[in-house]
């Protein structure tokens, strides 16, 4: 599969990057907001590791009798960043849980709602106290 | 072929609203992506997302769906402007792409900095076969001692939000999964085996793939699994909760030790070379130290992170 | 000889990957996802002899390792953990 | 002797490629959950060694032979295992009542239909 046309990996990795940000977008439920951020940082990891990637190249271990390694940096830079990117999707789905039993849901819009539910009384209070003084 | 599979399982991903179904695709997917790192020449990549993304997140994901329920909601909002915003951005990024070189490129910009001195002197200057655990731990590992430090402020963080808590019905003794008894005796054998395997990810990083970072995950698995089968209090019991906590911080405390000394020692900070009299000796020896440290840091955080979320208990 | 058997791997993922999509049931998907990671083990196996990649065993081994854990994981937590199942198995919309 | 090892590594490898394929379409055509998991277990559990034996006579003796064969027991040991566990969790969690209740159904949507 080296063989595939030069731009094609970018183009999939671009594809599956707005997949994941639409999904963070457009989609309500938390949980699958993190899922669609799990869909972006892979997708970012398919562009570095492809961007590493030399023609005819050696994975980068030191092996007699190959001269030609791919680029290891790229492969430094993502093999930390995903393990920081699980750690802070659970750090995520920690706040998803403690956003759960505050709120008893992970819609976004029932979250909102609620919000202003919470809100409102306060508002319509201040505005029956006003009428009364007023009267 | 394999990107292929990938945007199926992405589209896929999007379309269904069974969150289990979404997070098992999930994990497909994130073999899939680790595949076709194996395919781009990063080993060590590969290696970190079969064990990160797709072990430790499913686990991490389904746990919190059990609290949090299965069912999505369908949006009420037309999915129009969404689409809008992300096509465009999306083309943006495809013009954008159009000036980059082409995969595979030997001349392309990347290639042309630092990393040949990493290719031609890394042997010479670190003297270990495996570039990528040379430059993460040594020629980096200011870089690599943030993304610890990082990781264990996450595991603070996640402390914090939800805490371990003390579960009064998984006594010791309790398995989870009720009558497996054929599981039960397959993964009481396997455990040893996976926890052997860590050591050797852990040990062997300075001549094939792996290291302190895949090490550390490979053997949080392995109690994961073991809490997966024969419940929490009997995993609490091998590895309590309050050790996690002080072995989290020996990890980053190992690592920025090793810095100290060579400050110490009059060299900069994290120069491994006065460890030893000889200095490429010396560097052998705190890549070891370090990636240990890692490994450390990560076992535990990742431990810690799964018994506060899997612990957690539905309120209401 | 190996590149048929890598041919037919790949057209069981494929199949394997329709039934995931579908599959009816949560189990049907179960069964489907620990089937395609169990296939991409021999893809690995088999694609990296022919291809000769680096340490390409290594990382079979554990793709077979963390397939087995999030199998287990799925089914522990959706069969074993008191989830409200008031759908359990079926693939209908609450 | 080379060339009978060749021979019976292609015979592994066709075979093994042979099952697996058989699997999929059984996981793809079979009815109900149950005849899935048979059709995905079974053949699996011969596919994958057939395919790892054939792979392990075209190799040379080295460290790599043995990390196969690891992984031969790994697939071995974890894979019926996981197989049965998940019929297990099916049954116990009530599913085979409701793949009955709806096959009724689709028996008496095809009488009727007939």
């Amino acid at each position: 599969m080296s063989g595939l046309p030069g731009l094609y990996n970018d183009f999939i990795a671009i594809f599956l990057m707005m997949a994941g940000f639409y999904v963070v977008i457009a989609q309500g439920n938390l949980v699958k907001k993190l899922v669609g951020l799990g869909l972006f940082q892979t997708s970012v990891f398919i562009f570095y590791i492809s961007m590493g990637k030399v023609a005819g190249g050696h994975a980068p271990i030191l092996t007699d009798g190959v001269t030609l390694y791919s680029n290891p940096l790229p492969h430094v830079l993502i093999l930390t960043a995903i393990v920081v990117g699980v750690a802070t999707t659970a750090v995520g789905l920690a706040l998803v849980v403690r956003i759960n039993e505050a709120y008893g849901s992970v819609e976004e819009e029932e979250i909102q709602a609620k919000d202003r539910a919470a809100e409102q009384p306060r508002v319509v209070d201040d505005e029956s106290t006003d009428r009364g003084s007023d009267s | 072929m394999l990107l292929g599979f990938l945007v199926l399982i992405a589209l896929a991903a999007i379309r269904l609203h069974d969150l289990f179904a979404v997070v098992m695709l999930f994990g497909v997917y994130s073999l899939m992506t680790a595949a076709l790192f194996m395919d781009l020449d990063a080993v060590d990549v590969a290696f970190t997302e079969a064990a990160v993304g797709a072990g430790v997140t499913t686990v991490l994901m389904l746990s919190s769906l059990r609290l949090t329920g299965r069912w999505e909601q369908r949006s009420k909002h037309s999915p129009l402007v969404p689409l809008i915003v992300v096509g465009v951005t999306g083309a943006a990024l495809i013009y954008g792409t159009l000036d980059a070189p082409l995969l595979g490129d030997p001349n392309a910009p990347v290639h042309q900095h630092v990393a040949p001195r990493y290719i031609e002197q890394g042997a010479a200057e670190v003297g270990m076969p495996n570039m990528v655990t040379a430059v993460l731990a040594s020629y980096r590992g200011y870089d690599t001692f943030g993304e610890t430090v990082v990781i264990f402020t996450a595991g603070l963080a996640v402390l914090l939000l939800l805490g371990i808590q003390e579960n009064p019905e998984a006594k010791p003794g309790r398995a989870a999964i009720g009558d497996q008894l054929v599981l039960r005796v397959v993964v009481k054998m396997l455990i040893p085996l996976i926890l052997l395997y860590a050591l050797y990810v852990q040990f062997h990083g300075d001549y094939g793939a792996g290291g302190g970072f895949q090490a550390g995950v490979i053997f949080a698995t392995g109690f994961v699994l073991y809490d997966l089968v024969f419940g929490e209090g009997n995993a609490r019991l091998v590895v309590p909760p309050r050790w996690l906590h002080r072995l989290a911080a020996l990890g980053v405390l190992i690592y920025g030790g090793v810095g100290l000394v060579s400050l110490l020692d009059g060299k900069a900070f994290l120069d491994y070379s006065v460890l030893s009299h000889d200095p490429v000796h010396g560097q052998h020896l705190g890549v070891l130290l370090v990636e240990l440290g890692v490994g450390i840091t990560v076992f535990s955080v990742i431990l810690a992170i799964f018994y506060a979320l899997s612990g957690r208990r539905r309120v209401s | 000889m190996l590149s048929a058997a890598i041919i037919a791997v790949l057209v069981t993922m494929v199949l394997a990957l329709i039934r995931a999509f579908e599959g009816p049931s949560a189990y049907d998907r179960m069964l489907a996802a620990n089937l395609f990671g169990t296939k991409t083990v021999l893809l690995i196996a088999l694609g990296g002899y022919a291809l000769s990649w680096e340490s390409f065993l290594d990382i079979a081994l554990l793709y077979a390792l963390v397939n087995f854990v999030s199998t287990i994981a799925v089914m522990r937590f959706f069969e074993y953990s008191g989830m409200p199942r008031g759908n359990g198995g079926e693939g209908g919309r609450p | 002797m080379n060339a009978v090892i060749d021979w019976f590594s292609g015979f592994c490898m066709l075979g093994g490629g042979f099952l697996c394929i058989t699997g999929g379409v059984g996981l793809l055509r079979l009815p109900d959950f149950f005849s899935r998991v048979h059709a995905a277990g079974v053949t699996e559990t011969l596919a994958a060694p057939l395919l790892l034996t054939g792979l392990m006579l075209q190799m040379d003796w080295s460290l790599d032979l043995f990390k196969v064969l690891m992984i031969l027991f790994l697939v071995l040991a974890t894979n019926p295992t996981a197989t049965h566990a998940m019929a297990k969790a099916a049954l116990h969690g009530g599913y085979l009542q409701k793949a009955r209740g709806a096959e009724h159904a689709a028996e008496e949507d095809a009488s009727s239909k007939a």
